[in-house]
């Protein structure tokens, strides 16, 4: 049973066809990445799982649901959480109220007891602080939870990023090139952060990453698409050596 | 109605249109780069007229020197405005610029009614402005092909100052992204000025030919003009400017026409207008032009 | 703060012994949308202060204070000529809205107002301290109906009105309804367009009604929209008269609308010529020796209200603000530069209108109705 | 310990500042009170912007209209049957609000909810566009509303007005309601719901992918607004005593702009501040326009100085205060207590209490 | 020659370059490694006239830098290519190498310029007529590469080429450049996360710790020290 299908999914923009047929399908608890050229459609893919994009034709199933063209918020309050190419914190809020607008999609209680601060609110409102505090503490950023978000340095911003997706307590996490802009060191980090978080939150993860080193160091399966294609499946020693990945998309000195 | 009727009210709404027009796109290029809603843009409307009507009525001076010199001047009062008012708000966010603009009107406004008075003066047209020109049963008066004739040729020399020129095009790189244009070489601040300049001159022309049309100015004429025009440029789809021209035609026709064919609604003019802007964008969200900027995730 | 600053402001004068001086107040749009209705009347007001500067042997004191064109300000304005100026009698305010505003505070506050031009019968209404110099909009609206009728024979008639202005709603208004009357049926009325201040281009409405071949507009509303009318209707080919209000007759008219004006007909409170009153003559001369142009209705009816005000303070004999409004409700015949004036019992000015007409740019008079 | 302290003196604070209402009801004169009436509204006006934009990043022109709403409300539902028929002389009024006359309090809250409900109704449609485009339509509807009170003359009396409103409104009314509203949004930015309009405001996309509904918090954040300023309008009615569509006008909209970005976009105390600073500096500026005595010199007044003085100033605030008299500060007890023990320079600099936000990377919005 | 001292650089409260002094020697490519916030970008954004020092010098061929606006930066022949490509999304590939020559006047020099960037880029000049923001990622690096290189400079600042493009692309952008320093002489100072790729074809490398200078020193003989492999080459 497929925690995620992606069903010949196609995906236009006026003339360009960004996904074309695009399949895949995700098991519960996979980790399992998704590599291509740029403008081959990889984060048209997440806009399309995660409802920014409907798709022009073809099915999104989570869950054996069908999500295909709902909405984004709906989405998520079934299970889909993810971080974004370009980091999106709120900057008008600091780095705890950053993770607790996570867990905003889990209130209860109604406006009006929210504004009268009756029991019932308050007593979510403390839980909230306590979970979004602990999952803070859990990637180290907890020493922190009052600075603005984004006046972090940029690595923390990333792991903020996808702490607050965590905090809507997912089934899915997409990672949209979590590693772009960090250096190997910080890039190891991230890996072992990443490992870390699969195991504990009991996540299925989906992840588009540029650098090799993090994509073959710690994907047991990968998927290579190319103008909005798949053109290549596999565990990563095989797609290292596939010629049309090498190709389109590794070049001939593979660099990790 | 009859279709000579009909002429009559697609002249006029075309030289109503030209107006809104020409207002409308100083409004937009000031919005392109600076993603400003200027609304004093109708005030500079006005100082247009007045400068036109010093120069005409007390200093005497012939129509063709004291309208160049009105645009002149009005032109320079445009970039002042930037630089004292404006371009210290650059970094700021956008609702500063939003509330500098409409101190500059308050400002504006009531410094016209000190200086100018409240009360309206007239506006004496040219001579061969005021020839009647009438075929058949449609009226039309010589200003009328005179203002449309000014716009078009406005309009050209726009677009191609805009299209064909270095300086037209670092105001389109500078639209989307001042900090690189300065990057490249291109002094960010002095094009900022020139499309203050620029975007003053055409409403000073509005200002003189709406002056000519509707012969009566006075210190809070270009507030309606402004917002007009302003509807006119949301329309075309805001930051373009052929659109600003398309949205101030499509204005400015359909408002006569709304009223032609039904006189007894016509207090409901401006709710029409605000209507068919309201109705357009729900279904063009950026205008008739207007790039659709989805944003990119 | 507020209350310290306010108040350092005014030396409140003393009330028993007899005061050093004594404020009139006068609240007025100097900016905003009326600010050229409000300078107009304040024309003939300072001409009049001018040479009535002391009443009962005390020195008066004119505190003019902008209302912004803007009911809130009105209110303030008022409160603050009352309150801080302590005025003993207020004038104003150009435009029914704003004096509507003003009269629900001086109510309140016992002083008398006396309005110059506003012409809404709201104003006064159920009012015991508002008065106005000027007569009210059925009675105009009526007079013109009567005119169209009788003297241009009409059968057809287009009209225009401002919806955005009360004035200019009523009048439309009252004149269909004697017309009504007169006719027996609202027929004649072929064609009906709306604008609203501020408004510039009238060739839709204009080219609406033109289509009914009309024998004449009716379009009240105040005169700069109106030149802007009647140049247009011009433009268009329309060579019959245009009737017009009281709030027409202003220099600008003519200024604005040139040739295109002959033939304009408006209702209006005076004309030197009309031989209303002694007090016409004298005025127009002083006042084209003052400003160097031909007084507008506002600046007469201006004029006329620091006069009704002054010749009430002299009369009643005391600065007490009761008195005063019990000797300006008790005017009977006075000789104001718009007509003899009475005040009757709702507060209104009872007087003569007259017709004039325009020829060769300028204001002509025609003839004299009778309330 | 410290949260209860806070809120023992706040309620202190609340019965001091009605003990000091009472007084200024009794004793001083109508003008002051009028002005302090006043600053009430537009301190409503103000928060209620603020709610929209400030906290939800909403761009919305609309006050004026729903403004509007309330006030027509407020003077239809407290005219005496009596007042109405003298007020509508041209043509009647509709049957069903001939001899319909309601309390006070009532009449706010029907104000409150009709406001809401109109902005409701408009923000469904108009909640598709963003930024400007928001912008444009709000101010499109709200003079659509404007030119609807104009020719719907058997509802509201057209251009003519209405007149002879009761004047109910005093200071306990007026900043009674100030109080409630600055309550009820302070109350609900800082709440959950309140966290999700603010991540609206900085990111709509990253909101959404959380599971914030946008649609449902921008329109709550419409609604609680557009409440406010329709309990506004109708107190505003209620002191004027007559009101007219002109009042309504979208320049309306640009003070109400002006003032809380003079107070500091999210900051509910700046905009109280500003709306009061605004309100008794017109009055101030006054003297300006009357003749000066200078020993034998005389000035003599220019009218329309005031207003060219007063635009100056408008311009100064914003071009010297650009983050608004108090940028994103609030009051607070702890900053107060700290100020009083001149403890303030040091907190600053560890920007405990006064979160100073507002480094360069947040210029730009 | 470029050369900075002591730099300092606030940003509001936040101090973010503490005392950096470099120098670019003609005809090199110079590095400047770091980690994230390091203060890599601000560096080369105040040399470009882009954020203002607080403290330092900065000249170049002994003329100083300092205080002018980024304009004035280029016209004095240092040519940035910021962070995240930044090309004019709104103009034509063509529109926007010529608004790179902005500062030059004669009109078949700057054509003679177009075509040698077409011959380093030919993908370029396939595209000639698009609209910049339809190009892929590489694309715009290229474009933006062309665009700097239109207004001839003397030094060419680059910050983070490679950041999101595969690899097969961010190991042809560095290829170019080397290209292009090799065949013209042209000096480079180069920013860039892939530490390894930039040693291999820099001259000289400067690593970055929060806005200090740590390290400094030939590429060949700092790629050999154990500590720099094994934080910024992620070589263990
Ligand atoms: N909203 C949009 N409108 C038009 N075209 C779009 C839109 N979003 C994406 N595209 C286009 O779709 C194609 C795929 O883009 P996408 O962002 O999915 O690429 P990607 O694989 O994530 O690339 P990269 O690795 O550079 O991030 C590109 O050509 C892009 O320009
Ligand atoms: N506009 C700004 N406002 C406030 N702080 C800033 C700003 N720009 C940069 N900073 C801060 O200055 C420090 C240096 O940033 P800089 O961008 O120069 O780093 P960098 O080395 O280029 O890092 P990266 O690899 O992320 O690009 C960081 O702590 C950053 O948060
Ligand atoms: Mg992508
Ligand atoms: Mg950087």
């Amino acid at each position: 049973m497929s925690i995620l299908s992606l069903n010949s999914v196609v995906k236009r923009f006026g003339g360009l066809t960004a996904v074309n047929k695009f399949s895949a399908e995700l098991q519960p608890g996979e980790l399992c990445a998704l590599i291509g050229p740029n403008g081959s459609g990889k984060t048209t893919i997440f806009n399309i799982i995660t409802g920014v994009y409907a798709p022009t034709n073809g099915k999104v199933f989570f869950d054996d649901r069908d999500i295909s063209g709902k909405k984004p918020n709906e989405i998520a309050n079934l299970g889909i959480s993810r971080t974004f190419q370009n980091i999106r914190l709120f900057k008008g809020l600091n780095v705890l109220e950053n993770v607790m607008v996570g867990h905003h999609l889990r209130l209860k209680s109604d406006p009006i007891s929210a504004i009268l601060q009756l029991p019932g609110y308050m007593a979510e409102d403390r839980k909230m602080h306590t979970e979004a505090y602990e999952l803070l503490e859990s990637v180290n950023l907890s020493h922190l939870a009052d600075k603005q978000a984004t006046a972090l340095p940029y690595g923390q911003q990333r792991k903020l990023e996808i702490a607050r997706a965590l905090a809507t307590h997912p089934k899915l996490l997409l990672l949209d090139e979590p590693a772009a802009g960090m250096n190997p060191q910080e890039a190891e980090e991230l890996m072992e952060f990443i490992l870390h978080i699969l195991k504990t939150f009991d996540l299925t993860i989906f992840l588009i990453e540029h650098q090799m080193r993090v994509v073959m160091g710690i994907c047991p399966r990968i998927i290579v698409i190319d103008h909005g294609e798949q053109i290549a499946e596999g565990a990563p020693e095989l797609i290292q050596n596939n010629p049309r990945v090498i190709e389109a998309y590794l070049g001939v000195t593979e660099n990790a | 109605m009859t279709f000579e009727l009909f002429l009559q009210h697609l002249a006029n709404g075309i030289s109503l249109g030209s107006l809104y027009a020409l207002i409308a796109i100083g409004y937009t290029m000031v919005y392109g780069i600076l993603r400003l809603i200027n609304f004093a843009h109708g005030d500079v409307v006005m100082l247009g007229a007045y400068a036109a009507f010093y120069g005409a009525a007390l200093l005497v001076l012939p129509w063709y020197i004291a309208f160049p010199l009105a645009i002149l001047i009005t032109a320079g009062i445009g970039v002042v405005i930037e630089r004292v008012a404006y371009k210290p708000l650059r970094e700021y966010p956008r609702i500063n610029l939003f509330t500098a603009a409409v101190a500059v009107s308050f400002l504006i406004e009531n410094l016209g009614i000190v200086i100018f008075g409240g009360r309206p003066f007239a506006f004496t047209r040219p001579g061969f402005m005021d020839v009647n020109l009438s075929v058949g049963k449609t009226s039309i008066i010589s200003y009328t092909p005179f203002i449309v004739i000014t716009a078009g040729v406005l309009f050209a020399v726009l677009l191609y100052l805009v299209n064909k020129t270095k300086a037209g095009m670092a105001m389109r790189a500078l639209s989307k992204d001042i900090e690189t244009t300065g990057l490249v070489g291109v002094n960010t601040d002095r094009i900022i000025m020139y499309t203050f300049a620029l975007g003053s001159a055409l409403a000073a022309a509005g200002g003189i030919l709406w002056a000519i049309k509707f012969p009566q100015i006075n210190p809070l004429m270009g507030v309606m003009p402004g917002l007009k025009a302003f509807i006119a440029a949301v329309l075309g789809g805001i930051g373009n400017i052929p659109g600003a021209m398309i949205g101030g035609f499509v204005l400015g026709i359909s408002e006569i026409l709304i009223v032609a064919f039904l006189p007894n609604l016509s207090g409901y003019r401006d709710a029409f207008a605000f209507a068919i802007l309201i109705l357009l964008l729900l279904f063009r969200p950026n205008g008739i032009m207007g790039e659709v900027q989805a944003e990119k995730v | 703060l507020l209350v310290s600053a306010c108040q350092s402001q005014t030396g409140a004068p003393a009330a028993t012994e007899k005061p050093k001086e004594v404020v009139i107040g006068v609240y007025e749009p100097m900016t905003g949308a009326q600010a050229a209705g409000g300078q107009l009347t304040m024309q003939g007001v300072n001409l009049a202060y001018e040479t009535h500067k002391e009443v009962l042997g005390t020195p008066i004191r004119l505190v003019l204070v902008d209302n912004r064109s803007d009911k809130a300000e009105s209110a303030t304005a008022m409160t603050r000529l009352i309150e801080q100026e302590k005025a003993i009698a207020v004038i104003g305010s150009y435009g029914s809205s704003n004096s509507m505003a003003g009269g629900e505070v001086s109510e309140k506050a016992g002083i008398p107002v006396m309005g110059c031009s506003p012409t809404n019968p709201l104003v006064t209404a159920g009012k015991k301290f508002y008065f106005r110099a000027c007569f009210i909009d059925p009675f105009q609206g009526g007079v013109m109906a009567k005119y169209a009728v009788e003297t241009l024979k009409a059968t057809k008639v287009a009209i225009i009105q401002d919806v955005a202005q009360d004035y200019s709603v009523g009048l439309a208004s009252f004149f269909k309804q004697s017309w009504k009357e007169l006719t027996g049926s609202e027929d004649g009325i072929v064609a009906e367009a709306s604008y609203q201040s501020g408004d510039q281009d009238f060739t839709a409405q204009l080219g609406a009604v033109l289509a009914a071949k009309p024998d004449t507009i009716y379009a009240p509303g105040y005169f700069g929209d109106a030149a802007l009318l009647v140049k247009q209707a011009r433009e268009l080919g329309f060579t019959g008269p245009i009737m017009g209000s009281d709030a027409w007759e202003a220099p600008e008219l003519l200024s604005i609308a040139g040739d295109a004006a002959n033939g304009v007909l408006i209702s209006t409170h005076y004309h030197p010529d009309a031989d209303l009153s002694p007090a016409s003559k004298p005025f127009v001369d002083e006042f084209k020796k003052k400003y160097n142009e031909n007084p507008s209705a506002f600046a007469a009816l201006g004029y006329d209200a620091y006069m009704l005000v002054y010749s009430a303070i002299e009369r009643a004999g005391s600065f007490d603000p009761t008195a005063i409004r019990d000797a300006i409700a008790s005017t009977k015949d006075y000789p104001g530069v718009t007509g003899t004036i009475s005040i009757n019992e709702t507060g209104d000015a009872v007087k003569d209108a007259v017709i004039l007409t325009v020829e060769n740019g300028a204001f002509k008079y025609l003839s004299t109705v009778k309330p | 310990m410290k949260i209860k302290r806070n809120t023992l003196l706040t309620l202190a604070a609340i019965v001091v500042f009605y003990g000091l209402l009472a007084i200024a009801q009794n004793f001083l004169n109508t003008y002051l009170l009028r002005i302090l009436n006043l600053c009430a509204v537009y301190t409503i006006f103000a928060v209620t912007f603020n709610l929209i934009f400030g906290y939800t990043g909403q761009f919305s022109l609309g006050h004026a209209g729903f403004a509007a709403i309330g006030a027509y409300v407020g003077a239809l539902l407290t005219l005496s049957p009596v007042q109405k028929q003298a007020n509508f002389f041209l043509q009647p009024i509709v049957p069903f609000l001939a001899n319909l006359q309601v309390p006070y309090l009532p009449t706010l809250i029907i104000a409150g909810f009709l406001a809401a409900l109109i902005g409701s109704l408009i923000a469904w449609p108009a909640l598709r566009l963003r930024g400007d485009y928001l912008a444009i339509a709000t101010l499109g509807f709200s003079e659509i509303i404007r030119i609807f009170l104009v020719n719907l003359q058997p509802l509201t009396n057209g251009a003519m007005g209405l007149k002879g409103i009761p004047d109910y409104t005093n200071l306990y009314w007026s900043w009674g309601a100030a109080i409630v509203a600055i309550f009820v949004i302070k109350r609900l930015i800082d709440s959950s719901y309140g966290r999700a309009m603010k991540a609206i405001r900085d990111d709509e996309v990253a909101a959404e992918a959380l599971g914030v509904d946008l649609f449902k918090h921008k329109i709550m954040a419409f609604a609680v607004s557009a409440f406010f300023i329709g309990v506004a309008g109708a107190l505003f009615a209620n002191l004027i005593s007559t009101i007219d569509p002109k009042v309504f006008l979208f320049t309306l909209t640009y003070q109400i702009v002006g003032i809380t970005v003079m107070g500091g976009m999210g900051s509910l105390t700046g905009s109280a501040v500003a709306a009061c600073l605004y309100t008794i500096f017109l009055e101030l500026l006054r003297p300006i326009e009357s003749q000066f005595n200078i020993g034998a010199l005389v000035i003599p007044g220019i009218p329309g100085m005031r207003m060219v003085i007063f635009s100056l100033l408008l311009l100064f605030v914003i071009l010297f205060y650009r983050k608004g008299l108090f940028g994103q500060n609030e009051f607070s007890w702890d900053w107060l207590i700290d100020f009083l023990s001149g403890k303030t320079r040091k907190l600053k600099a560890s920007q405990a209490t006064l979160p100073k936000n507002g480094t360069e990377q947040e210029k730009k919005s | 020659m470029l050369e900075i001292k002591n730099l300092h650089v606030y940003y509001g409260g936040i101090h973010a370059l503490h005392g950096i002094s470099l120098r670019v020697p003609d005809g090199k490519i110079v590095t400047l490694l770091g980690a994230n916030g390091a203060g890599k970008s601000s560096t080369l954004r105040t040399i470009a006239g882009l954020v203002k020092a607080n403290e330092g010098s900065i000249t170049f061929d002994g003329q100083n830098l300092l205080g002018l606006k980024s304009f004035e930066v280029l016209r004095r022949g240092i040519a940035l290519v910021p962070e995240g490509r930044r090309v004019f999304v709104n103009l034509t590939v063509r529109e926007n190498l010529i608004l790179g020559a902005y500062t030059r006047n004669d009109k078949t020099e700057i054509r003679r310029s177009t075509e040698e960037i077409f011959a380093v880029f030919p993908r370029l000049e396939e595209r000639i007529n698009q609209p910049a923001g339809t190009l892929s990622g590489g694309e715009q690096q290229m474009l933006a590469l062309g665009r700097a290189l239109m207004s001839q400079p003397k030094l060419l600042m680059i910050d983070e080429p490679s950041l999101g493009l595969a690899p097969v692309l961010s190991q042809g952008v560095l290829k170019k450049l080397k290209e292009i320093n090799q065949n013209k002489g042209q000096t480079i100072l180069l920013i860039e996360q892939n530490a390894r790729a930039a040693m291999s074809i820099a001259d000289y490398a400067y690593i970055l710790e929060t806005g200090k200078i740590v390290l400094e020193g030939e590429a060949e003989v700092l790629s050999k020290d154990d500590q720099v492999r094994k934080s910024y080459l992620g070589v263990h």
